[in-house]
């Protein structure tokens, strides 16, 4: 009596609904993935070249010459205080003492030969910032930024990295807020410096000696960009 | 092909010619004691979901979420630019003071607005079960007319009074003009 | 600065640079002539050695010849444009299919890479050996002096690493007192334009300079044989002592041999003129700062002539309204043409240059000297009220003659400051700055003259470019071909060089070992600030080479002459020299005052011979931005607005109102650029002289009526990329006789026209808040005039609570009675912020990038509500016969209610913590809202890639201080904001707060008549807060309530009560 | 035969839909266009037209972005050109089809139901045009994220002050939200086009895409309910986006720009605008497919009557600019008023009085707005008109504003003319892709509109 029915009407097969509200999900959750990804990818070393060391025409250790021998930084960054760049050493700086000694080891031949022929070292750089950044070392300096917030502890590296995001948010960051990072000035090249547990106070006292400006002019755009 | 497949009676179902006659016969078979009965129409019947039993708040449910929704997405929208303007970043633009509320107003109003849009589509579908391009009524060859012309009734075979040869009986003295067993494949 | 600017220098300062910065550090020897014989270093290699393979089987007598035919081939065409600075060629929309397609698929190459942002790897290359006293990331400043014509202007020049990147006046320099113009600051970018001759070229072909030494000593040895007899020099007019010095002892080498002189826009006039009075050459100068009563006659002081940027500063410092009763000067000029001067006076009398002679005369006559002269009633009337302020003011009143005026007229204006007893108080005379005064004209026809009659077998080209500006009727080239060798030294090689056998790239002034005189006779060392860009040298090199020292460096030849005029000095060169070298000046040469006696009299003068008022006189003028054509390679004073007419890239003949509606010479203002672009205008033929020009008109109000104005410099065929082929060549139709002005031509529109880039056409304020002035009578009356109209609201009028400033606040004020329109605000900008050229295309489009801009307004014109034609020259009205003029220098007002800032999308234009309205070019999307927004119209928009990327010589000129703007992006003036943060930065580093005046703008540090001032107006003892104290200091359209931090102080002219009265 | 019938007896309502109608015929009708119809040789030209004028926009956009903005003809002062012209025109046009659906909707104007669904469509094309616009126009097209809230490394975010940001904001929201009330309004005509399909591959694509629909009641209520939502958010938001665009100017301080009047009659510009955009779709389209029956006489004089309201109240906006110019005396507007007259590009201005304010005047006589052919011409000097107003605001008002100094002009170059016709393209490309693709007239709702006029009954929820 009842009419059997061929399944003609029939389009999908049930698994159909699953995969029909999977996929749907899926790419719901697949583009916000794929968002998140961009954000954390902007953030990763792979773009900030963070802790990302290159290679030198000479393997120069700073751990050798800052840890080891204790060598001032000043000594061949040179203007570091007095400029906005901290200054790469001429060859002749180098000569200074390996004119003496190692001056025959094989690996500093570069250098030997740099200085005979009159031709310059290319060294890579490591920090690099962008050319609309206008960045001044030599106020940092004198308003008790040390070396070490930015640079991280150059006498531990064998081979100089970039120990930094140096990412506009890492800029604000102490633009905001710099008393974390005030030193005594005469801690400013101290590479081992560990901010004392009673930072909060004493970076309020430093900052109103160093007449530090207010973070509303720290972080008006003109201040790094012009 | 279909011999070979194993499969189970979904329901049974009854089709109409005129919304008239399914309201009436949807009407009678809920009176018969019927629960798990859904009709299919190729537009809005006035009256139809209350004849199968879909009232109350249930059936306002998507208002509902839609509300909440656009409550949301309005909050948001001020908070996200009142956070940027005077707690993150706050920059001294043209001399505005920092938060210049009557110029966060466009922005807030539209983020209300998605948001509720959103909600209301969203949940529709979701409450809908939506999407599921299979369904045992499929498997009913005539049912392709339920999107053209014709007015479908079914009782599911879950309905603690389902009984195939019974339910058929009593869908056909509704003068449906044909009866079909619904199957299901597992 | 940026580290990254920082390895672009280093890697610069590789080679002979580097060093050389060592060496200018240590003042001492100069000599650096070490550049290798190969020339495989250079940059233009392979160029130049396709053009030797063009030339291979070419026989090399006719290489001159074949270089021209060069230079028609296309290929060879092609390579220029590569070299050359590809801002002006870049920017026409026409694009040929392949060229399209090409770009169609880079174009999504570029979209894909805009997006990623890692960074390549980058070197750094420090130096070797670090020159002494060198910081890397700081600036040296050296003092030199740039020559310019019988004048020279103390310079101190920025360098960056050994780069010269900005030029400032020297303070102690008296032709400068600090300033400098709108020529002295684009000089730069000659030494660093890429269209320079780069080497030596024997037929166009490159020779090193060592051949160059042996052929000059063969070519010397066969002129002694004559002693000279056939040997020529020809240079301009030459102040420097030492290259007089030299030619001197070169002329006794060759007693027979002749020197002779010829500058094109230098006028014998005032020789002559002296020569008259005094019976000798004397030179004037003039001391406006004395003068209460000033009458030119057709003389532009403030704006060109030696010592013109001292005497605006002068000038300007009598212009203030607020002194002493009386103290502010008057300025009476008489000129046939709208000139700066002239737009400053209180009273100007439009006249023909031919009727100022007579005026002159009638001026004489009123003062009792030679016999009374009939004028027309209106000028009657005008020189009586003149002549009586005058002879009120005996003693503290001047009258200053033009450079192209007539030796009478010259004479006469002695002789009337004589009588007047002005000599020695607002006027004195000195010897002449000149080291060999002489009649140039005469020169010059002398030399022509022994050409032609095959008198020269050898010829010296000294600077200067005869070929191209020499009259037209002396036909130079034609009797230049028949010198056996010819010697051209020239930056360019230009329309002379290729008439010439030898070609010898000249050295830039900030490139090679010099000096010269001020026009108040002190001398200045010129140093280099750089070694020779390429195989460059100076006239002192080529001398040397005939004299029996060739080879003899520059620096040798300067310390030589020092070495013996020290002598009659206080000091020996040994102590002395590192003084001149750091003073810019040497001690004790400025000349000593002379009393000459007048031998005079304006009787003794032949009848006038006067101009019916009806005949046209055609006036030849050097041109107010690139002179007499030689700076038409700079593209900065090309695009540079001229003052009065605002043209840029073109010159065009200029006509009055009345003339040009009698002669239905029209002005169509386009769509495409409108007032502020593109004007079409009648083209004119203009025969002159038996020779023709074609001409576009331009429309000057204030011209006299039947006066034509042409300037000179344009229409160069020779000049190099920008400059070529530029308007038209007025030393077409310039002749001997009719050098300045000429009679009796004929002027008549061709019916073409042609399409005139105007920066600013619309000449009225429209009622409007813009311009405030008045005369001095009204300021006493009324000192608050500037505010009736209108009122700033109060500050908290404002649903929104006002934003404080309590730390610096960052304001300027500028004084519109001290600005005359000079123009070098402009360039400075330009050059301190690296501006982009973007050539005469895109300055149609009204796309000019100037942060800058001088505006100049007609005062009491009727209000042209006409919209279609606002403000047309060309509908005429009388008021346009001699408008009061105004100029109004127009830099970002810093509002602090900017109306950029709310309407910016993404915050690239923020306010910062001072109140500077700053701009983040790296965040800008360019939407252009807020340049719509602005009610100033100071953004300017990169609207195509107008920056020159690839070109390494603009590398070496750019500032590294400021970002380089590409395309895509808006730009604006920042007040120098990387002024401020550096000068802030050395101020913190000294625990001190900034001093008022340390900070000081480019545009503010250019001015000569200190018209710009920038300072703190949280300060109420800094000067900028004092000048906005005064009642005359208002905003523009203050009702908009923008709050600008520039403010105005209002014009206040001195008319004579007299001519008041109509 | 209905019109004469109508003629004489006036007071007899005329149907909006013509009689005989039943479920399957209209389902058939409707469906065969997209299932079964063959592709006319007119609708293969018309594509090939028009998609090849969509390659002269990509060839456009290619130059653009190679060379920069400079190749348009935008200048100091006049920042702003065809780009925004062209950006305000489209997001007009755009307005009718969300209004049509939601806000007749909720007037329950059953008249609605035959022209909801392509005025929809139409409204999503027109966005997608306007939407390339403000893209096309920044300097730097590749940096436009910018104007996104996202957590950037340089710790900035957009600046929500400005209203190209609320540009931002309203434009995507209208665009999303017109795009699912398109797409829910869809879903039973998808479902029935899968039960008709003739072959599998249509089976299956409409099944996907009607998402298994198969019309219960419990779907249908919530279904009614949601649309209902929409409907009634979709109404403020049509509202706020033409006022939002408004915005744009009036927030500026231009004069010509700022003032109060322009968010109502930006609205009402836009409406005006996207009825007769409606119309010049409507006409040759039910012509081509036989649907005089759905889209009657009736519809389009209903539409023609909207104009007329619509374009009235655009004519006052034009009157109180001019009345308060001259009322403030404030010297700015006063000026800007009077450049218009007699400015430069006042032929512009005239134009604009003649296609926006006098021509639509006809629409008071009956016997035009039922000639179809007028209204046909008559919808093309409204689209021609409301375009040149949008030129006037952003043109004329910029070209002299505060400084005489910086008075300018603007002329538009090649390849603003080419960006310009190639988004013409685009929107007529997208809109002969959907009438094949997709039921022009909503099946769903004709079928309710079969019942309801058997059954005389006005109205429904």
């Amino acid at each position: 009596m009842l009419k059997r029915n061929a399944d003609m009407a029939q389009i999908f097969h049930r698994s159909a609904n699953f995969i029909a509200r999977a996929s749907l999900l899926g790419g719901a959750l697949l583009a916000g993935a794929a968002l998140t990804a961009v954000l954390v990818l902007a953030r990763s070393p792979y773009i900030t070249n963070e802790r990302v060391t290159r290679t030198q025409p000479v393997q120069f250790s700073h751990k050798h010459h800052v840890g080891d021998d204790g060598i001032d930084c000043r000594y061949c960054h040179t203007s570091v205080e007095s400029s906005a760049y901290a200054g790469i050493p001429p060859t002749r700086t180098c000569m200074n003492c390996h004119s003496v000694l190692f001056n025959n080891v094989g690996y500093l031949e570069i250098i030997r030969e740099s200085y005979r022929a009159d031709e310059s070292i290319q060294w890579t750089k490591v920090h690099r910032l962008a050319d609309y950044v206008y960045f001044n070392h030599g106020i940092h300096i004198n308003k008790g930024i040390g070396c070490s917030s930015c640079h991280g502890s150059v006498n531990q590296m064998p081979l100089i990295l970039q120990a930094s995001p140096l990412n506009m948010n890492w800029c604000l960051d102490c633009h905001r807020n710099p008393q974390a990072n005030l030193r005594p000035k005469d801690q400013i090249f101290n590479m081992d410096w560990k901010a004392p547990a009673n930072q909060e106070e004493v970076g309020r006292q430093l900052a109103a000696e160093y007449k530090l400006r207010t973070t509303v002019e720290l972080t008006s755009c003109s201040t790094c960009h012009r | 092909m279909s011999s070979e497949r194993h499969s189970q009676i979904f329901g049974v179902m009854g089709e109409f010619s005129t919304p008239e006659d399914l309201l009436a016969a949807t009407r009678k078979t809920r009176e018969a004691g019927y629960k798990h009965i859904e009709a299919y129409t190729p537009f809005p019947v006035e009256g139809l979901s209350e004849a199968v039993g879909f009232t109350g708040f249930r059936s306002n449910l998507v208002a509902f979420l839609t509300l909440l929704g656009g409550i949301g997405g309005g909050l948001s929208g001020f908070g996200l630019q009142y956070w940027v303007s005077v707690i993150t970043y706050p920059i001294n633009i043209g001399g505005r003071s920092l938060n210049s509320w009557p110029a966060f107003i466009p922005v807030t109003f539209e983020l209300t607005v998605l948001g509720a849009s959103l909600t209301a589509v969203i949940s529709m579908l979701a409450l809908n079960k939506l999407p599921q391009p299979y369904h045992p009524v499929f498997n009913v060859q005539r049912f392709s007319q339920a999107s053209t012309d014709k007015f479908f009734l079914c009782i599911e075979a879950r309905d603690p009074k389902f009984d195939l040869i019974q339910t058929a009986k009593f869908l056909r003295s509704l003068h449906a003009q044909h009866v079909n067993e619904v199957k299901d494949e597992e | 600065m940026s580290e990254h600017e920082h390895e672009k220098q280093l890697r610069i300062l590789q080679g002979p640079q580097g060093q050389n910065a060592a060496f200018k550090r240590r003042h001492d020897h100069g000599d650096h002539d070490d550049e290798p014989e190969d020339l495989t270093v250079h940059k233009h290699r392979l160029e130049l050695a396709a053009v030797r393979e063009k030339l291979k089987n070419k026989s090399g007598k006719q290489y001159w010849r074949t270089l021209e035919e060069l230079s028609e081939d296309p290929h060879f065409t092609e390579l220029l444009h590569r070299e050359f600075p590809r801002h002006a060629s870049e920017w026409d929309d026409s694009v040929d299919r392949r060229d399209f397609l090409k770009l169609m698929g880079a174009s999504l190459a570029l979209a894909g890479l805009a997006g990623c942002g890692r960074p390549d790897e980058t070197h750094i290359v420090p130096y070797v050996k670090q020159p002494d006293g060198l910081v890397l990331g700081k600036p040296n400043f050296y003092a030199t002096a740039m020559p310019f014509g019988a004048d020279a202007v103390g310079v101190l020049v920025e360098s960056h690493e050994g780069r010269p990147t900005k030029i400032e006046g020297n303070p102690d320099h008296p032709s400068s007192l600090g300033a400098t113009s709108a020529i002295v600051q684009a000089s730069i970018l000659n030494l660093y334009d890429p269209d320079r001759s780069q080497t030596v070229l024997e037929g166009g072909e490159i020779r090193a300079w060592s051949r160059f030494l042996d052929v000059a000593q063969e070519l010397a040895t066969s002129v002694k044989a004559t002693s000279g007899a056939n040997f020529r020099i020809l240079t301009g007019t030459v102040t420097s002592p030492t290259l007089a010095w030299q030619l001197k002892k070169l002329l006794t080498l060759y007693p027979q041999a002749k020197w002779h002189q010829w500058e094109p826009a230098v006028s014998d006039g005032a020789r002559e003129g002296a020569k008259l009075a005094f019976g000798r050459v004397v030179n004037t100068v003039y001391v406006p700062a004395k003068a209460d009563v000033i009458l030119s006659l057709d003389a532009d002081f403030l704006m060109s002539g030696p010592g013109h940027i001292s005497y605006a500063r002068q000038f300007a410092r009598r212009r203030s309204p607020d002194g002493a009763k009386d103290s502010m000067t008057r300025l009476y000029v008489v000129e046939p043409t709208p000139t700066v001067t002239g737009s400053n006076a209180d009273h100007k009398l439009p006249m023909r240059a031919c009727d100022i002679e007579l005026f002159a005369r009638a001026l004489a006559a009123k003062l009792g000297h030679g016999s009374a002269v009939s004028l027309p009633a209106e000028v009657e009337k005008w020189l009586a009220a003149a002549a009586s302020d005058l002879e009120k003011a005996r003693g503290s009143s001047l009258v200053i003659a033009g450079e192209q005026q007539s030796s009478a007229v010259h004479a006469l204006a002695h002789a009337i400051n004589a009588a007047l007893g002005n000599t020695g108080t607002t006027l004195y005379y000195t010897e002449p700055v000149e080291a060999e005064p002489a009649n140039q004209l005469d020169s010059l026809r002398d030399l022509c003259a022994d050409m032609d009659a095959g008198k020269v077998d050898l010829l010296l080209i000294l600077g200067g470019n005869p070929a191209y500006d020499a009259p037209h009727d002396f036909d130079f080239v034609s009797k230049l071909k028949k010198v056996h060798t010819a010697v051209h030294l020239s930056p360019y090689f230009d329309e002379t060089s290729a008439y010439c056998q030898w070609h010898v790239s000249e050295s830039h002034y900030l490139e090679s070992w010099s000096d010269a005189r001020a026009h108040d006779g002190t001398a200045s060392i010129i140093q280099p600030l750089i070694s020779p860009l390429y195989y460059t040298k100076s006239a002192h090199d080529i001398v040397a080479a005939f004299s029996d020292k060739p080879g003899l460096p520059p620096y040798e030849a300067v310390r030589g002459y020092w070495t013996e005029a020290a002598a009659k000095l206080a000091f020996t060169v040994e102590s002395g020299w590192r003084k001149w070298l750091n003073d810019g000046v040497v001690t004790g040469t400025k000349f000593a005052p002379i009393a000459p006696a007048l031998k005079f009299d304006p009787a003794s003068l032949p009848a006038f011979s006067s101009v019916p008022p009806e005949q046209v006189e055609y006036l030849f003028r050097p041109d107010p931005t690139i002179y007499d054509g030689r700076f038409a390679n700079n593209g900065w004073l090309q695009e540079l607005p001229k003052p009065v007419t605002k043209l840029t890239w073109d010159n065009a003949a200029l006509v009055s109102p009345r003339f040009a509606q009698k002669k239905d010479f029209a002005h169509k203002v386009m769509a495409r650029g409108g007032e502020h672009g593109q004007i079409r205008t009648a083209v004119v033929d203009i025969a002159l002289n038996g020779s023709k020009v074609t001409a576009a008109t331009w429309t000057l109000p204030g011209q006299a009526e039947n006066t034509v104005v042409l300037h000179l410099g344009y229409g160069r065929t020779r000049a190099g990329y920008t400059g070529t082929n530029k308007g038209f060549n007025a030393y077409m139709v310039r002749t001997s006789k009719t050098l300045w002005s000429a009679l009796g031509g004929e002027i008549t529109a061709t019916g073409d026209d042609y399409p005139l880039a105007c920066t600013q056409y619309h000449f009225n304020v429209e009622a409007r808040q813009i311009l405030a002035n008045a005369s001095l009578d009204e300021y006493k009356k009324n000192p608050r005039f500037a505010h009736e109209e209108f009122e700033e609201p109060e500050k908290d009028n404002s649903l929104y609570q006002a934003f404080t400033y309590p730390g610096h606040a960052w304001g300027m004020a500028i004084d519109l009675n001290k600005c005359n329109g000079c123009n070098a605000c402009v360039v400075a900008c330009q050059s301190e912020n690296n501006i982009a050229v973007v050539g005469k295309d895109q300055v149609l489009r009204a796309r000019e990038m100037h942060w800058i801009r001088i505006d100049r307004y007609y005062i009491n014109t009727p209000s042209s509500t006409d919209g279609h034609h606002a403000g047309d020259t060309t509908e005429y009205s009388p008021a346009l016969d001699n408008p009061q003029t105004h100029f109004q220098p127009v830099p970002c007002m810093q509002c602090e209610n900017a109306p950029c800032e709310q309407v910016c999308p993404v915050g690239a234009t923020t306010h910062s913590a001072e109140g500077l309205n700053d701009m983040v070019y790296n965040r800008c999307i360019g939407t252009r809202y807020c340049s719509n927004n602005c009610p100033y119209k100071v953004r300017r928009f990169n609207f195509l890639r107008f920056q020159d990327w690839e070109t390494p010589q603009f590398k070496l000129l750019r500032n590294p201080e400021v970002t380089v703007r590409s395309r895509g992006v808006m730009e604006k003036c920042t007040y120098c904001v990387q002024r401020i943060n550096n000068r802030r930065i050395e101020a913190e580093k000294q625990n001190r707060p900034i001093r008022d005046g340390e900070i000081v703008t480019a545009c503010e540090a250019v001015c000569p008549s200190e018209a710009i001032v920038f300072g703190d107006i949280n300060d109420p003892n800094s000067k900028v807060a004092k000048m906005k104290a005064q009642q005359r200091n208002y905003a523009i359209n203050a009702e908009l309530n923008a709050r600008p931090r520039t403010t105005y102080l209002a014009a206040v002219r001195n008319p004579n009560a007299e001519l008041e009265k109509a | 035969m209905s019109v004469t019938q109508n003629m004489q007896v006036p007071r007899e309502k005329e149907p909006w839909l013509e009689p005989g109608h039943t479920y399957a015929s209209v389902t058939d009708k409707i469906a065969s266009a997209v299932l079964t119809r063959p592709l006319g040789i007119g609708w293969l030209a018309g594509f090939a037209l028009t998609f090849s004028i969509v390659m002269m926009l990509f060839g456009a956009c290619a130059w653009l972005f190679t060379k920069g903005v400079g190749i348009w003809g935008i200048n100091i002062p006049v920042g702003w050109g065809f780009a925004i012209v062209n950006f305000v025109w489209w997001i007009g046009i755009g307005h009718a089809g969300t209004l049509i659906s939601a806000i007749l909707f909720l007037l329950n104007q059953q008249w609605r139901t035959s022209i909801n669904r392509f005025a929809e469509a139409m409204t999503l094309f027109a966005v997608a045009c306007a939407g390339l616009f403000p893209l096309l126009h920044t300097g730097r097209p590749w940096m436009a994220y910018y104007m996104m809230p996202y957590p950037s490394t340089m710790g900035i975010w957009p600046q929500f002050r400005s209203p190209l940001i609320w540009d931002v904001f309203a434009v995507s929201t209208y665009g999303t939200v017109s795009l699912i009330f398109w797409f829910v309004g869809l879903l039973p005509d998808l479902a029935t086009l899968r039960d008709r399909a003739k072959t599998k591959w249509q089976q299956v694509i409409f099944g996907m895409l009607s998402m298994g629909w198969r019309g219960s009641a419990r779907h249908w209520r919530r279904y009614q309910v949601a649309y209902l939502l929409l409907a009634g958010l979709a109404t403020p938001l049509v509202l706020s986006v033409h006022t939002v665009v408004s915005f744009d100017f009036a927030v500026g301080i231009v004069p010509g720009w700022h003032t109060t009047i322009f968010p109502p009659y930006f609205v009402a510009g836009a409406i005006y605008s996207g009825f007769a955009m409606v119309l010049t779709l409507a006409i040759p389209m039910r012509a081509a497919y036989g649907m005089e029956d759905f889209i009657t006489r009736r519809h389009l004089e209903q539409m023609a009557k909207v104009m007329l309201a619509t374009g009235l109240i655009v004519a006052y906006g034009y009157f109180i600019e001019f009345f308060l110019a001259f009322y403030s005396q404030n010297k700015f507007d006063f000026f800007m008023t009077e450049q218009r007259l007699h400015g430069p590009y006042r032929w512009f201005y005239y134009a604009l009085i003649l296609c926006n304010i006098l021509t639509p005047q006809l629409l008071w006589i009956k016997k035009v707005r039922r000639n179809i052919a007028a209204l046909f011409v008559i919808s093309l000097v409204i689209n021609t008109g409301m375009w040149l107003e949008r030129f006037v605001i952003v043109v004329i008002s910029l070209t002299r504003d505060f400084m005489p100094s910086a008075w300018g002009r603007y002329s538009a170059t090649v390849w603003d003319y080419a960006t310009f016709i190639g988004t013409l393209g685009l929107f007529t490309m997208l809109m002969f892709l959907f009438v094949r693709g997709l039921p022009a007239i909503a099946i769903s709702e004709m079928r309710e509109l079969v019942h309801q006029e058997s059954h005389g009954s006005e109205g429904h929820q």
